[in-house]
Formats: C-alpha cells, sequence, structure tokens
C-alpha cells in the first residue's frame, strides 16, 4: 500500500508541474514582471546568489524610491520572478519558458555565465523577448545575430587594458623597466578571450610576453605551471579565471617566492573573501572589476557628462542589498551588473512608455545613462561597449580603486611589495 | 548439543529449507549427506547465523539460539569449516590462527590451542610465516581446520573438507577430524558428498530439496539400496 | 503472426506515453520546452539502461557518448555551414554523431568491457575524464573555447528555420532518439541478444562456460547505447542550444542522473525509464519553481531514501503486483 | 634549466602526492572491506577543509590540532550515513550503493552550501618557508607531508600490530572466513566505514595546510577524480597501497607536466591530467590489483 502511495504522490507532482495553475492573462498592464532562470545551486551559485539579490535591490529602489515604472501614464510596480536552473543547460530553457508562457514575464534575464546565456537565447529569440545578458561576458554571443540579447557586463577582451595602460604611464620604459609580462590563465572560453585581449593590448604597448599558459578549470595545484612561470622571470603577471583558482595561484606564486611589480587576477582579487583567505599574501594585488564598492559615480557626474542618472546612490544600494540577502554582506560586481541591467530596463519602458519586447529592444539600443554602476551603452549588437572597467587593489586589507584616476579612491602602490 | 527444528530459510525472495529436522549429539561425528544444490551448506550457513531464518529453531546444548548473531554462537561454542576454505589470503599460517582466537573466550587458551594445532599439523608449524594463499590445497584445508580450532569451539561444523583434494590428502583430513573427536572429544557435523565420510560417521542425514530424506546409522543407510540409488550415487 | 505481434506487446504502453507527452506538447505550445526536457531525461534513461540494465555493468563515463554526439554535429554545423549543404548539415551532422560515438564506444569497449564491477564504473569514468582533458589539452576543435555556432546554423538555413530547428525539430528528434531506443531495448530483450545478457547479468563465468558468446552482445549492447547517447547529444545539446564547451558536455553529473532515472524506473525494465524519467524530470522542476535553491538538499535524500525502501524501482515493483493479470504481457 | 626544474617539480611532486595519498586511504578502505565506491569521496575532503578553516578562524585553533575534531566528526558521520542508508544497500546491486554514496556527497555540499555560502574561502596561518634554490618548501607544506605519513603508518601499525585492525584486515580478505572466527562482520563493516570517513575529512584538514585556499562547498569533485586513479594505482582495496599510489600519481603529475610543456601547440596542465586518466586505464588492464601487489 506503501509504495502505490509513493507513486501517485509523485504524478500528482508531476501534473502539478505541467498544469501548474496558469497566471490569468492581464488585459490592463498592473505591473511590470521580470523573469530570471537564476543559478542558484551547482557551479555558479555564488555569482547566482549575488545577481539575484543585485536584482532584488534594484527592484526594490524603483518600487519604494521610484515609486514604480511609468507605463501608460500610470506608475505600476516592478515585479521580479526567478527559479533556480542548477547551473544546468536544460533547465534553462525549460524554465525561462515557463516565464514566458505561464508566467506572463514582460522582459527576461540570461542566468549567470556565457554558456548558460547562450542556452536561453534561441527561446528569448523565438518568443521575441528581451534577454538581459548580465554575467556572459563572451564577445562571440554577440556575432551570432542573436536580436534580443542585451549585454551589460563589459565584454572579456577588454578586462586588463586599463591595467596596462597603468602600467604604461606610471611606469615609463626607463630602467629598470617592466617590459616582460606572464599571463597564466584558466582553461576556458571566458579566460582565454580575456588572456587573447591582454595580449593584443600589450603588444600594441610595447610589452613583451614571455609566457603564456592556461591550466584546467578545478585545479588544485599550480606548482608546475608557476616554477615554469618563475623560470620566465616576468615583472607583471596577469591572469586568473574563478573564484578558486585566482587565490589558488595568489597563495603558491607567494609559497614559491615570485616577487614581480604586479600581479593582477580576474574575478578572484575583486571578491572580499580573497583579503581574508590570502592575509598578508593579498597585499598589492590587483583585479579589474566591473563595479567596485567606492567608485565615484554620481548624480553630479551624470551631469557633467551630460548623461542620464537613474538608481540609487552607491550607499543606498548597498543598504537595499543587504536588505535583499538578509546578511552584512556587500555586493560585488556580479550583483552590481544585475542591478545596473534592471535600471537600463526601467529607462528604455519609460521612455517608450511600453513593454512591447522590439520596442524596448529599440529604446535599449539608443540608451545612455550612468547609474552607480557607472556608464552603460551598447552597440548594434547587444554588446555592452560603454562600461568601463575599474582596477582595485588590496592595501591593507582593504580593496582600494587606484584606476582609472577620475575614479581612484587611493593611489596604486607599484610596485607590490614582495612576499614575505 | 545442536538441535535443528522445522528449519526454514534461503536467499530473498529463494527458500532454500523446507524445514529439516536435525539432531547432533555430543561428542559424535554427525554427516549430512546429500547431492549437489540439496541445501547442506544453506544449513550450515543458518545454524551459523550468515543466512536469515524464516521460520523453525535452533538449539544449543538446549538453549533457543535462533537468532543470536554469528559472534555470540562463536562465543557459545559453535564454528564453521566453510566450504572452499576462505582463508585470509594475504596473511601467515600464523596470523591466520590468531584470528581464530579473535573472541575473548578464545584468547585466553591461544598458546594451548596453538600447540595442539601444531602438534595435529607439523607442517603447519614449519610453515608459520607463509602467506596462506601460496600454500596447497591440503596445507590451506589444515589451517582452515586449525582456525576453526583455535575458536575453542564445542561443535565444529565442516562442509565439504574433502572437496577438491587429492585421495590421499582426504584420507589424511577424515583421519584428522577422528582424531579430534576421539583425543578433544569435539562433537563434529560433517557435510560430505563423499561417501567417505559414511564411514568416519556415528549418525548419518540424508537431504534432498532442502528436506531431510532419511536418517540412521552408517550401516543402515549403507544396506538401504533405495537410499544408496537415489540419493549417493554409489 | 499473432504470436510475433504479441511478442512485442509490451512497446504500446511506451509508444503510449510518448504520445501521450507528445501530444500535450503540441497541444500547449508553452509547455513544449518542459516536455522537451522530460524527454530528454526519457531518451538519456531509455538509452542508458539498453547497456546498463540489461548487462549489470555500470558504464559511469556515458556521458563522453553524448559530449562526441555533440561534437559529431557542431563540427558538421561549424565546418561545413558555407557550403551550401542547407538541412542537410544536420543529416551529416547526426551521421558524424553516430560515426563518433561508434568510434568511441569501440575503443572504450575494447579496453573497459574486460572490466567488471567497480573496475569497470571506474575506468569509464577514466575514460570520460581522460577524452575530455585530451580535446582541451591538444586544443582539438579550439579546445576549452569550444565552438558556439548558431550563427553558422542560421547562415546556413535562415534564421526562421535555424530558430524551430533549435526549438522544435531538436526536441522532435530528441523524442525519436527515445522511441528507437525503446524498440531496440525490446528486440533486444526478445532475442538473442537479450537472452545472453540476462544470463551475463545472472552470472558472467556461467554464462562463458555454457558456451554464450559474452563478448559479442555485450559490445552490440554497449555500441547501440552509445550510439543513441551520441545522438541524443547531437539533437539535444548541439542542435537546441547551438554551442558547445567541452566542461559542459562530458560532464559527469549527466551519468548520474541516467542512473537515478534508471533506478527510479526500474533497471532492465522496458517502461521502467519513462517512469523514471517523468517522476525525475517533473519533480526537479517543480523543486526549482517552488523552493530555488533548495531543490538538491530536498532532492539528495528523497534519492537514498527511495534506494533503500524500492531497490527495484517502481517499475519493478509494478510488474510485481501485476503478476498473473491481463496487463502482465505489456509491462516489462 | 630544465633539469633543475624538473627536480623541483619532482620534489614538489612527492609531497603533494603524499597529501593525496592520505586522501586516498578512506576510499581504498571502504572500497576494501565493503565493497562501495565511495562517489561522494571528495565531499568529505570538503567537509574536513571547513573544520580546519572555521576552527582557524573563530577558535584560532592551528590547523594540525583540527585533525583530531576531523577524525571524531568523520566518524560520527560515517556511523550515521552506515546506518541510514549504507548498510541496506551492501547486498543490493552496485549501482545502488554508487546512487547512495552520490547522494551523500550532494547532501553534505548543499548543506555546507546553506551554512557557509558557496563562497571560496581560505585562511592565512603564516609559516615560514624552507628556501632550497631549486624549488620553495613552506613549512605547512612540510608539516602536512609529515602528517600524512604519520597517519599512513599509524594505518599500517593498526592494520598489522592489533587485533582490531586485523580483524578488520581478515574482512578485507574474507568476510566469510572472518564470520567463523567470531569476528562481528556487520560491526566491522560499520567501524571501517566510518574510519574511511574519519580518514577522509582528516585527510580534508591536512589538505587545506597545502592548499589553505579556494575553500568552497563544491571544491571535492575534482578531488574524487585523482582519488579515483591514485586508488587505483595502489590497488583499489588496499589503504596504503593507496598511499604510495598517491605518491606515485604527485610525482607523475607534477614531472610530466615539464615534458609535456616541452611540445608546442599543447597545454600541458591539460595534458597531465589526460595523461593520468590514460595512466588509469592501462593499469586496470594490466595490473587491476595495483602496483604494488605481486600477484
Amino acid at each position: 500500500m506503501k509504495n502505490n502511495n509513493v507513486i501517485i504522490l509523485l504524478m500528482v507532482f508531476l501534473m502539478m508541474a505541467i498544469f501548474n495553475a496558469q497566471s490569468v492573462f492581464a488585459a490592463k498592464l498592473e505591473k511590470v514582471i521580470i523573469g530570471h532562470p537564476a543559478a542558484l545551486s551547482g557551479k555558479y551559485a555564488k555569482a547566482g546568489e549575488q545577481a539575484v539579490a543585485g536584482i532584488q535591490a534594484a527592484v526594490d529602489w524603483v518600487n519604494s524610491v521610484h515609486g514604480g515604472i511609468a507605463v501608460d501614464g500610470k506608475k505600476v510596480p516592478l515585479d521580479y520572478k526567478y527559479y533556480d536552473c542548477e547551473s544546468r543547460k536544460e533547465s534553462v530553457t525549460s524554465l525561462l519558458e515557463r516565464l514566458i508562457t505561464s508566467d506572463k514575464v514582460h522582459f527576461t534575464f540570461a542566468p549567470y555565465s556565457s554558456g548558460l546565456t547562450l542556452a536561453g537565447a534561441p527561446i528569448a529569440e523565438k518568443y521575441g523577448m528581451v534577454y538581459m545578458d548580465h554575467g556572459g561576458a563572451s564577445d562571440k554571443i554577440f556575432r551570432q545575430g542573436f536580436e534580443y540579447v542585451v549585454q551589460t557586463i563589459g565584454p572579456g577582451s577588454r578586462y586588463h587594458a586599463g591595467t596596462l595602460e597603468m602600467i604604461k604611464k606610471i611606469d615609463p620604459t626607463t630602467n629598470p623597466h617592466p617590459k616582460k609580462i606572464a599571463l597564466a590563465y584558466e582553461d576556458s572560453e571566458f579566460a582565454r578571450s580575456v588572456m587573447d585581449g591582454a595580449e593584443e593590448k600589450a603588444k600594441e604597448l610595447g610589452f613583451d610576453i614571455v609566457f603564456k599558459r592556461t591550466y584546467p578549470k578545478g585545479v588544485t595545484d599550480l606548482t608546475p605551471l608557476l616554477s615554469d612561470l618563475k623560470a620566465a622571470a616576468p615583472d607583471v603577471v596577469i591572469g586568473g579565471g574563478h573564484f578558486q583558482d585566482g587565490q589558488l595561484l595568489n597563495k603558491q606564486m607567494a609559497d614559491l617566492g615570485i616577487n614581480t611589480r604586479l600581479l593582477s587576477l580576474i574575478a578572484a582579487a575583486t571578491l572580499p573573501a580573497f583579503g581574508e583567505a590570502l592575509g598578508e599574501f593579498a597585499e598589492g594585488v590587483m583585479g579589474p572589476s566591473h563595479w567596485e564598492y567606492g567608485v565615484t559615480f554620481s548624480k553630479e557626474g551624470a551631469a557633467k557628462e551630460g548623461l542620464t542618472w537613474i538608481g540609487p546612490s552607491q550607499d543606498e544600494y548597498v543598504k537595499l542589498f543587504k536588505k535583499a540577502v538578509g546578511s552584512d554582506t556587500l555586493p560585488d560586481y556580479h550583483a552590481a551588473e544585475a542591478s545596473a541591467a534592471v535600471l537600463a530596463l526601467v529607462l528604455a519602458v519609460e521612455k517608450v512608455n511600453s513593454v512591447d519586447p522590439d520596442v524596448v529592444r529599440d529604446a535599449l539600443g539608443e540608451l545612455k545613462f550612468m547609474s552607480f554602476y557607472g556608464n552603460w551603452d551598447i552597440d548594434k549588437t547587444g554588446k555592452q561597449v560603454g562600461h568601463a572597467m575599474v582596477d582595485v587593489q588590496w592595501q591593507k586589507g582593504e580593496r582600494k580603486i587606484v584606476w582609472p584616476e577620475s575614479a581612484k579612491t587611493a593611489d596604486v602602490v607599484y610596485p607590490k611589495p614582495d612576499f614575505k | 548439543m545442536l538441535k535443528v527444528e522445522k528449519l526454514e530459510s534461503g536467499y530473498g525472495p529463494m527458500q532454500i529449507l523446507w524445514g529439516p529436522d536435525l539432531e547432533v549429539k555430543p561428542g559424535t561425528i554427525t554427516s549430512l549427506l546429500g547431492p549437489n544444490g540439496a541445501g547442506k551448506s544453506t544449513l550450515l550457513k543458518t545454524v551459523l547465523g550468515s543466512v536469515p531464518v524464516m521460520g523453525g529453531s535452533v538449539l544449543f546444548e538446549g538453549r533457543d539460539v535462533t537468532s543470536l548473531p554469528t559472534h555470540k554462537k562463536v562465543d557459545l561454542g559453535i564454528t564453521l569449516v566453510p566450504e572452499g576454505k576462505h582463508l585470509f589470503k594475504e596473511m601467515t599460517v600464523y596470523e591466520n590462527l590468531i584470528m581464530g582466537a579473535y573472541r575473548k573466550e578464545a584468547r585466553v587458551h591461544r598458546d594451548e590451542s596453538l600447540e595442539l594445532i601444531y602438534s595435529l599439523f607439523p607442517i603447519l608449524f614449519e610453515r608459520k610465516d607463509q602467506k596462506s594463499g601460496t600454500m596447497s590445497g591440503g596445507q590451506q584445508q589444515m589451517v582452515t581446520i586449525g582456525r576453526a580450532l583455535m575458536t575453542k569451539p564445542k561443535l565444529i561444523m565442516m562442509d565439504e573438507p574433502s572437496q577438491g583434494l587429492a585421495p590421499k590428502i582426504v584420507m589424511e583430513i577424515f583421519e584428522t577430524i577422528e582424531k579430534l573427536k576421539k583425543e578433544i572429544g569435539l562433537t563434529i557435523l560433517l557435510v560430505e558428498q563423499n561417501a567417505a565420510a559414511l564411514d568416519a560417521a556415528d549418525y548419518v542425514y540424508i537431504m534432498h530439496e532442502g528436506v531431510i530424506k532419511a536418517e540412521g546409522n552408517p550401516e543402515e543407510i549403507k544396506n538401504s539400496d533405495e537410499v544408496r540409488e537415489a540419493y549417493l550415487g554409489i | 503472426m499473432m504470436r510475433h505481434l504479441q511478442k512485442y506487446s509490451p512497446i504500446l504502453p511506451v509508444l503510449l506515453a510518448y504520445g501521450v507527452l507528445l501530444g500535450i506538447g503540441l497541444a500547449y505550445p508553452g509547455k513544449w520546452q518542459l516536455i522537451a526536457q522530460l524527454a530528454f531525461y526519457c531518451a538519456l534513461g531509455q538509452a542508458f539502461n539498453l547497456f546498463m540494465g540489461m548487462t549489470g555493468y555500470v558504464d559511469f563515463g556515458y556521458v563522453a557518448f553524448l559530449g562526441v554526439g555533440t561534437y559529431g554535429m557542431a563540427v558538421s554545423i561549424y565546418f561545413l555551414y558555407d557550403k551550401g549543404l542547407g538541412i542537410g548539415l544536420i543529416f551529416i551532422g547526426l551521421a558524424l554523431a553516430a560515426v563518433f560515438s561508434t568510434g568511441l564506444s569501440l575503443a572504450v569497449g575494447a579496453v573497459a568491457l574486460r572490466l567488471r564491477g567497480a573496475y569497470f564504473a571506474i575506468a569509464t569514468i577514466g575514460v570520460n575524464e581522460g577524452f575530455r582533458y585530451f580535446v582541451e589539452g591538444a586544443r582539438i576543435w579550439n579546445g576549452a573555447d569550444g565552438m558556439i555556432f548558431s550563427r553558422h546554423l542560421r547562415k546556413a538555413v535562415g534564421r526562421e528555420t535555424a530558430m524551430t530547428l533549435s526549438t522544435q525539430w531538436a526536441d522532435i528528434l530528441v523524442f525519436g532518439v527515445a522511441v528507437l531506443a525503446a524498440i531496440l531495448t525490446l528486440v533486444y530483450m526478445r532475442n538473442k541478444v537479450g537472452y545472453a545478457l540476462t544470463a551475463l547479468r545472472e552470472d558472467e563465468d556461467a554464462a562463458k562456460v555454457m558456451g554464450i558468446n559474452v563478448t559479442k552482445f555485450k559490445i552490440i549492447a554497449f555500441i547501440t547505447s552509445a550510439v543513441l547517447a551520441g545522438l541524443l547529444g547531437a539533437s539535444a545539446w548541439a542542435l537546441k542550444l547551438t554551442y558547445v564547451y567541452p566542461e559542459d558536455v562530458f560532464e559527469i553529473h549527466y551519468t548520474v542522473e541516467a542512473i537515478i532515472i534508471v533506478l527510479l524506473g526500474g533497471a532492465g525494465t522496458l517502461l521502467g525509464p519513462i517512469v523514471g524519467a517523468l517522476i525525475y524530470g517533473a519533480s526537479k522542476y517543480f523543486l526549482a519553481i517552488v523552493l530555488p535553491g533548495f531543490q538538491l538538499l530536498i532532492f539528495a535524500p528523497i534519492i537514498i531514501v527511495i534506494i533503500v525502501l524500492f531497490p527495484e524501482g517502481t517499475v519493478g515493483i509494478l510488474k510485481k503486483k501485476i503478476r498473473g493479470t491481463a496487463l502482465e504481457k505489456f509491462i516489462i | 634549466m630544465i633539469f633543475e626544474q624538473l627536480s623541483g617539480n619532482l620534489l614538489q611532486g612527492v609531497i603533494l602526492g603524499g597529501v593525496y595519498g592520505m586522501a586516498t586511504m578512506g576510499l581504498s578502505l571502504i572500497f576494501g572491506v565493503l565493497k562501495v565506491v565511495n562517489v561522494g569521496h571528495g565531499a568529505f575532503i570538503m567537509v574536513g577543509a571547513y573544520v580546519a578553516l572555521i576552527l582557524f578562524q573563530t577558535l584560532g585553533i592551528a590547523p594540525p590540532l583540527a585533525v583530531p575534531v576531523a577524525l571524531i566528526l568523520g566518524m560520527a558521520l560515517g556511523m550515521l550515513f552506515y546506518y541510514t542508508a549504507i548498510k541496506k544497500l551492501l547486498k543490493g546491486p552496485e549501482l545502488a550503493s554508487l546512487l547512495a554514496t552520490f547522494s551523500i556527497g550532494v547532501i553534505l555540499e548543499e548543506v555546507c552550501k546553506q551554512l557557509f555560502t558557496s563562497e571560496a574561502r581560505g585562511y592565512h596561518w603564516g609559516l615560514d618557508k624552507l628556501d632550497l634554490g631549486f624549488t620553495v618548501l613552506p613549512y605547512s607544506k612540510l608539516i602536512a607531508f609529515g602528517g600524512s605519513i604519520l597517519v599512513g603508518l599509524l594505518l599500517y601499525l593498526w592494520f598489522h600490530k592489533t587485533r582490531a585492525g586485523m580483524a578488520m584486515r581478515s574482512v578485507v580478505e574474507d568476510d566469510e572466513g572472518a564470520g567463523v572466527c567470531g569476528i562481528n562482520v556487520d560491526w566491522e563493516y560499520a567501524l571501517s566505514f566510518s574510519i574511511g570517513i574519519g580518514l577522509t575529512v582528516v585527510s580534508g584538514v591536512l589538505l587545506t595546510m597545502f592548499i589553505p585556499v579556494g575553500i568552497n562547498p563544491y571544491m571535492g569533485g575534482s578531488y574524487t577524480l585523482k582519488a579515483f586513479v591514485i586508488a587505483v594505482l595502489g590497488g583499489l582495496a588496499s589503504p596504503y597501497g593507496a598511499f604510495f599510489g598517491g605518491l606515485v600519481f604527485g610525482l607523475i603529475e607534477n614531472g610530466s607536466y615539464t615534458l609535456f610543456a616541452q611540445i608546442p601547440g599543447l597545454e600541458p596542465f591539460a595534458m597531465t591530467r589526460f595523461f593520468s586518466f590514460v595512466m588509469l586505464l592501462v593499469i586496470l588492464l594490466i595490473r587491476p590489483t595495483g602496483l604494488l601487489r605481486t600477484k
């Protein structure tokens, strides 16, 4: 008997999942809904959690401070609906479709990572839904001819451009001049596009690439690669890929006593956990970031550049974010990106006074604005071209923005102190 | 000493024993004979507890031990010389024997038991540091019997100790078994396909398809043409 | 004739199940992706069961066959898109997927099928991981960069067709793979292959002694199962998602999903993988919606409870219940 | 130059391999006794890493002192999972126990995610390091290596010199034979599962002394795969074989890197992985009992 009950229960589950109560179609617009198959568990959980909280914070701001979205002559609230795709490609498609067809969302958000963004793109295209890419940095997404994908994160190829320009400027080619650059990145599509972009930029600026290697994902020991790198005696090491391998690279460079004038790591070095994990070894380590707590974008700055400003100030934003996660966590750039994408949608909708995806998509193409996240501007393909990165450096256990000069909160420490 | 009543057991959905009754008197050799697949090994394993009981009971020295776990039965003085030896092949002969005296009750008598075994099988003393897996079949059988003796048993059950051995060795093994009865006063339940076990026995049971088909003195069994033809093939 | 038909009557409930599923998908276009996801799990379970259920060998590196199949389709679209082949690309892709998975299964079979039990499972994990690192390390087909070929597909067949291919025909192909796998499973069950493999599953050595050419039948089932996986990868991953990253397609998690599905339904049964896939897929989807972020925490203990309480799977239990009734003929 | 690098890499490889070996002993013990492949192995390593991290960060306890805590926690977890799941699946199909251990791993990962978030964390012990010229060895690595050897040695002594250890060994050799000796086989199963998990959690602590960063709920996966290869190298069922398997693996992993790096157009790191899995297959075919056993 017990067995039957279990089977029946599971069958009920199945039926509920398939014919789950459909929301009644509203003829009159009562709220604007954004839908998001977020990556809340699995390998992208960390970034996914940040993104969800970031969107919640932005939605909170829109409703409580901005007073809702102005469409059809009235302000309607913004609603946010998200499911968990477990960082898996097959779940992205079905959950995205559910958001579009059952939940009748007006705009969709992509999950984190280039791969999962690509997985959902054909569905968004099929339904003609605007698909906000907040965590897929691959340039290639925008060479595919998708019409509804809109990027907020900056493309991978530009991550290290600022860092290299900074060295060029503050360390002119006198003796001893840093010409030798080593690249050590994770072997993934994203990190490789960062590496190739960095290589191109470095050559353009006259640096020598003396070492260029990747390591596979999930690596647990980098010693052999680093002893090779040590032998190449570089002045500058740039690399990284994710959170763990970045920490590992830094830690093992310190272990092997590889001292350079500059060490810059993507993703890892910009997160608060990095300094906690590495202690004194983090001192002087840099990282490019899309956004960092402490950036100085403001309403006044926007006015100076003649740009529209929207959204909370940075401090307000951090407060809203902490409320959304329910703990004393600082937002990182994964959250800020997602929030900025929400703000872009709000501006576009209000500008054209419509939630029609095609009209909004066109409006997004025209849109140029500034928020706490910085500038926002996309090209014809939907690729983000307006947003500039900042460079962060760990100084005495704190993250300081050291580049570009217009945004900096501290002077760069260069060359970085040696590992003890 | 051992009394099996209406014992039923098997593996999962497959029942093997269909209620055989059997009794082993103290100080005797009792033989259980029957063709392949009759359920003889299953009976021994059920008595010792490694095959779950479905019905019936097992009494040892008048006490109901049906659902006692194996190691508790070994404490009481029941042990088994399993079919196919089941030695610890990567361990030395000495280590194998020592393992036999694992239980607290047996450990007290460890040295005297060892002495007894070395006197029964002098070859085991010579080879005590050899890995048991590298020995000949007959020697391995000696180790198995020795290991069982180390548990300081009152009742030894032997599952086809002659299997796969040369006739000369089989003779030796049976001689040893008789010695165990006469010199130490052990009670033995001997399971065999080999009809030679008839001669060693004081009492014989014939088993087929999970039930006892016949029982009696060795002579009675030998003289019954019916039993001989149907179950023993001699 | 009648006897012949009766022999294959268990296919009816299978076809019925897939028919209903497809029907729901067509009737409610807004649920199509969910149906497609369920069909993917059905096909995965059915194809995996064909070898694992019949032989008892657990191929832990099974996902490698889906991976090379994905690459088969990807290579066809990525490299041949400008040759004016139009829709023919898809057929070339499917053919390549079949060729790649056959090739890999022959290589794996030659090595791993000599092993048993845990050794076989670990060897196959090794094959999957080794293959992935070979692709990355030797930079085969862009290595870890993978291939993104949405653009190529569009150039080859036009925007509208490409979209329909990705969002509809790819899923119909998945249904096709599922049905094909079910039919092949039944045909094998009812013929020499099935009998030999049953003997093998019960006692491989005894089967050998009896003179059954165990190796031959084992390899037949292994290759069939692998090719089905290759076709599944080509349709559900390459054609549908239009990109391939090695770390994504050689991910061991999918083998585990296949095992869960087969075990939930009942290993070695025909209907089991469908039941398992529906239970697994639907409850996963449901939990993702109701409790986003917690579904694995809830799901994992449930799986343990199910395998402890019902080791034979739902269809295994069902088979026992209907023994001796008229239904017996249809449910195996 | 290359020679210097190679010798540096090989030395590092031995040190790393010792820790890898230690991290595999639990897997081999569990397989040896219960014939269960613990697919959730890496998750227990992850638990050990968190034990070290949390004790260090909240109470300032030096990582080596976290070992006893990890051992007790691991053994308790082992007993818990043995009696709730594993025991009931021992007689079932192989598949069932594979799936159960996988699910256990997922449970641990998800629980840790809820407790500690999925942030990659680390700690900074701040010991000095030993400069050998051709390579540099931090003392924390050396302590981890020494700890691994010590644990391996203790396990060996326990197996060969103590009654309880010999009983467990006898169950590995032949559980039916052990039964007729009066050994409580079921308890030995429970105990060895528990010790196996205990060792694995301890190895997680030692691993953090080697690499104190990147600790996150999902870090176990790559260790599971490595442990499989190492276990096979050492003979799947032999815990101290696993230790030598680890040494060999560390040597091969680091040594082959230097060689692959000489070939242009390859990504040497990924090729190292590829090579280790090829080696796995070769050994399974030629010598499934592991490199050490003579049979």
